[in-house]
């Protein structure tokens, strides 16, 4: 950061960014504990990687799109996707994806890299009806392997699409760390490749995660193509709660990362500057633990959709045939 | 109305379709300046400009990506695979994203797009390039599956897929493309996505055939004709989702039934039509169906794929057989 | 001999082929140190070293066309692909490389690779996570497609499938991993590649099925038993290429058949079992032929995924209408 | 080249080389007329290339592996394919990939870029068996868009697998000129990305790219990882035989470099040394012209392969399903 972004002096803005991130790991730990007792499917926890997910989305306006993996839940919740939303999404329903105030964000992309050619194609839009909007697509270190992202990456360049891709670098994919995924010493300089200028920032510094991806979406609305930029991270947790992470690495490697966990950082910095105390903290845990448990209390409330939904989204209309098996469907299910 | 050949008619359906929606772009590999290798997009960049017929880079699993994120924001992109032989790039696209964003999103997000490439064999082109994917396409949910075999019905199911609010894949045999030129009206009028064309009526036996075969089908059935045979001919078209209503009033009636395609047997989407007679049809079925296909081997090179293409021969011999059959 | 799950299995013809055969090797996404995300490769690093079981970076083309280079220079690679609903992006490299090498060199390259997967639901696993893509394999010439659905067959395939000189997409389903054991010995005896499996004879109804299907297949035949009903079950397997001989043989027998398939109804491989009959066991069918199939939809996402998958109740309706018809 | 290259100062070797780009012109000038008479399938032409061709083959040796696309008739010919197996190839007979004298050599890779997985495919093998060999993939300008070679390319890296990439920068992917393709100055820093270093050379050299690919050779078989060379040359020609250049480009822009073209350039070398003579030129135009017309007898003598070959390269040993696939067909036919 050449200067220190406005936001930055003021307390009040820095107060909702760590509000978000605190939201967003209260979430993460009761998304656990559920599919721990069996009342959520598979889950990908972002311990640790809040402050990439808050300050990307705290960068973006609200008319941009978000092209996200499935680790992005800080940003989704920031841009309105709803707790009950993203339970849904992680309990096995597609009414999760129906982010009614998010309305043109895609959902997760869980094939790896596959979501930067729409990231690529949404920012084509944009250019191409003249608006001054932007798409940021976010993914980890190991998507950087897959060809989808070069393509998407050099198609970006030579259109000067207004499309930001924010590598999430936790520096795991999975079992393997980013030092086996690529001989390139940073992901920031992958975009060479494409002729756009890439970044590597501190992505546990919420703070610059915010100015950084705000720059490089000015210069994208603005015509000035895209941005690259690698956030590194650290992955706290397991890769889900399918994965156990003792087989690959061990505590010794995991725990000095816990020094800069993002969280921690933030409200040391807000009670330095007196903008935060004992009490707002206590306050703000209440808050939002009483905001997730209400939101999984409605969760666990919901029911299951219809079983003719399964058929009733497949086409705008239901082909005769589909029509069909969906009768026999329903007529053997009654 | 003006003769025109296949590839003529895409390209006429392509400008209408443009001409009414400024939301519909082409994209693909050279579809710009040159106006596509085999000139179906001719002429669309001098017409309608940069913004709307964009040459792509060489990347396929982009152009299908691409394609998705802009029908996502509302365009009707019909992107262009230059041939079937580099379609399966594109393979993961259509399946993980463009046939599932609408169940995925509950509606939320939709995907109108349409993926052209040509496709087929029979043209003496090299490696790669006279495949028939169609049964990969056919099988995945939330895709529709089209094939046009003449000039017209090139010009009504190509606007018909790109006015439809579904991701179409539009495969147009090359053989075809200036076999033969017919009449056709710019009248802008598309042709239903659900129906199976009967090309000839017929009472003694069915030949259900789509793509280049149905010349060679047709062909066969004027031999028949002239011994007497009275066979209907049914073009599939639209593969996907499939006319069964039409295929089983026409077996119903003849109770013979030859099905003939390009690619290879097993597999093959002749596969599902004789699977849905067998079903719904059986007690009508006085032969064994028969498909004549291409076999289950590699497409070989020019100078040897005509054995592996089905002609009219192979289709005589097996209708003869179906006919015969007591 | 001791009891063990399918996973262990695979795990186990794994270590025995690279015991026997130093030219076999893993490759993929964290098959190494983590031992696969289902431990199909557990210990294979250990016990093999790293220039044996590679972790790959995140990239399934790759993995794919990787192994194409080395099986061209005789090693036998089995190469993971986590989840089936990440093969897409593989398929470029299986249609238009693996499975043409042999025939485009007319002998001179070959390419004898397995394409190892997990595929299927039931597992309530996340999007994208319980594919049954087997019938877009099955329809590729040069490729063998082959679905063990118990411990000893996951064993006995898998060898065969690692000893083949061509090209295997060998895919296992996870709702089996870890359902049931059984005494597997590892006697390094492969079972041949060409050959369906005859689970349960019988004389009224033949259910045909693969995959983890099987299990509710079998239990549909328990269920029928009990009411005197002796149906016939036949675990496919190897697909492709396809045993019509023991599918011919029982349907003769029967008159009465049942496809029973997790994948979508239109293009599935039921179609081609069922076309199969049609062209060659007209004349012995009693009844029409019935497919019990995923429906043409997306797999839905795990809350309502049991809706889509076929169960012994479907199977059972199915069944029975086959059986009731005159 | 930091200093000039031994084989560079040997007359005769230089000669060889000319040899090699003049034999290639030669087979390709035949070819295309084979085409406009019926007699041929699509041929794509290496006019104006023929320096990159003969000059990564010649840096090969022979127990190296050429992955090659579909335009470096050239290196295939340096490494032994027959003109009449190229022949065949292009004429749509499978039997030209028999490459007798090259047996571990890829046949063309259609597909644009698919190939450079196989590369580092083969590089493996050679890496795993302690060879000291290399592969060497060859590709052009558009390739380089597509994410096969980027993944490829990475995997390489991290691997240190000996493979060397040469593009062939023709300035063409069909009618879309380089600088339409990607928005980065060079191909050759594309290697960034992967950790790699990059060399970009004048393709037109023959000189210099055996030289360069030489040295990237003998550092990869050591063990001193991949190497990526783009070679700048021109498509002097149309892309093949099927297309039209003249509906995307105009001679005004093609004309310039026909001043740069590889042969006449090491033919003025060498007349320029004295080396080379008019009746030399006249005797070498009279031998290569009499080989080719010679291969191409042989190529139209060559009746076709009987029908069932079809079916018996699909498999080592024929299924049954389709054994009675064959049967039929043969029995159709005859
Ligand atoms: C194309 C594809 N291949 C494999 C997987 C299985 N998988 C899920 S996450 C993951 C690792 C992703 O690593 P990274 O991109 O760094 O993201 P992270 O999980 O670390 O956030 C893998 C291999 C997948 N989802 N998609
Ligand atoms: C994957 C793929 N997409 C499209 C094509 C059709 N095609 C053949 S050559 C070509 C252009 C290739 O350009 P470049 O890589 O620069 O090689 P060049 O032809 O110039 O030697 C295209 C688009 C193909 N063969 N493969
Ligand atoms: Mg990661
Ligand atoms: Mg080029």
């Amino acid at each position: 950061m050449n200067t220190v972004a406005r936001f930055a002096a003021d307390p009040a803005e820095l107060i909702r960014l760590y509000r978000a991130m605190v939201l967003t790991r209260t979430f993460d730990a009761k998304a656990i504990a559920l599919q721990r007792t069996g009342r959520l499917g598979t889950y990908a926890s972002s311990l640790g990687q809040e402050a990439v997910s808050v300050g990307l989305a705290s960068a973006m306006r609200a008319d941009d799109v978000l092209v996200p993996s499935f680790r992005e839940h800080g940003a989704q919740l920031w841009r309105g996707a709803t707790p009950l939303e993203l339970l849904l999404y992680w309990g096995g329903d597609e009414r999760g994806n129906s982010f009614a105030a998010a309305a043109q964000d895609f959902p997760n992309s869980v094939p790896v890299g596959s979501h930067a050619p729409h990231a690529a194609g949404v920012a084509l839009a944009f250019k191409l009806r003249g608006e001054p909007r932007a798409a940021v697509c976010v993914f980890g270190d190991g998507a950087t392997s897959k060809g989808d992202v070069a393509e998407a990456l050099n198609i970006a360049g030579v259109w000067k699409l207004p499309v930001v891709f924010v590598i999430n670098n936790n520096r795991w994919a999975i079992s393997v760390p980013v030092e086996r995924q690529t001989a390139a010493h940073t992901l920031a300089q992958k975009s060479i490749a494409a002729g756009i200028p890439g970044e590597q920032i501190d992505g546990n510094d919420v703070i610059a995660v915010r100015d950084v991806v705000a720059r490089a979406l000015t210069k994208a609305r603005a015509g000035g193509g895209p941005g690259w930029i690698e956030a590194l991270t650290y992955r706290l947790g397991d890769h889900t709660t399918a994965d156990d992470a003792s087989r690959y690495r061990d505590d010794a490697t995991v725990s000095p990362h816990w020094a800069d966990e993002p969280v921690a950082r933030l409200r040391s910095h807000l009670v330095e500057i007196g903008a935060w105390h004992r009490e707002d903290e206590e306050r703000l845990l209440a808050e939002l633990g009483a905001m997730i448990d209400s939101a999984v209390s409605e969760y666990l409330a919901t029911p299951p959709q219809a079983s003719s939904t399964i058929f009733d989204f497949t086409y705008a209309a239901l082909p005769k045939d589909l029509a069909m098996q969906r009768a026999a469907a329903l007529g053997e299910s009654t | 109305m003006t003769e025109i050949t296949l590839v003529q008619a895409v390209n006429l359906a392509l400008a209408r379709a443009m001409e009414a929606d400024r939301s519909v772009v082409v994209l693909g590999e050279d579809v710009g300046k040159d106006g596509g290798v085999f000139r179906a997009t001719d002429g669309l960049l001098a017409r309608f400009g940069e913004a709307r017929v964009l040459d792509t880079p060489l990347a396929e699993a982009a152009i299908a990506g691409l394609s998705v994120g802009l029908a996502a924001q509302g365009f009707r992109p019909v992107a262009e695979i230059q041939f079937t032989g580099f379609i399966y790039p594109a393979i993961d696209q259509m399946v993980n994203h463009a046939s599932r964003l609408r169940t995925r999103t509950r509606g939320r997000l939709t995907c109108p797009m349409v993926l052209r490439s040509p496709c087929g064999g029979g043209i003496h082109a090299p490696e790669h390039h006279s495949e028939s994917p169609e049964a990969m396409f056919a099988h995945v949910p939330g895709l529709r599956v089209v094939i046009p075999s003449s000039p017209a019905r090139a010009y009504g199911l190509l606007l018909a897929a790109i006015r439809d609010p579904d991701p179409v894949v539009f495969l147009e045999p090359t053989r075809l493309y200036r076999a033969v030129k017919e009449d056709v009206a710019d009248d802008g009028q598309a042709l239903p996505l659900d129906r199976a064309f009967v090309l000839r009526d017929g009472t003694d036996l069915t030949l259900v055939t789509w793509g280049a075969m149905v010349t060679e089908t047709l062909a066969a059935a004027d031999t028949l004709a002239a011994e007497g045979v009275d066979s209907e001919v049914i073009d599939l078209a639209t593969l996907k989702p499939l006319d069964a209503d039409t295929l089983l009033a026409s077996v119903t009636k003849t109770g013979r039934c030859v099905i003939v395609h390009e690619a290879p047997l097993t597999g093959g989407f002749g596969a599902e039509v004789a699977a849905r007679l067998a079903e719904r049809a059986l007690t009508s079925l006085l032969a064994p169906i028969e498909r004549v296909t291409g076999y289950d081997i590699v497409m070989p090179l020019p100078r040897l794929e005509h054995h592996d293409m089905p002609g009219e021969a192979r289709i005589l011999a097996a209708a003869r057989r179906a006919l015969a059959y007591q």
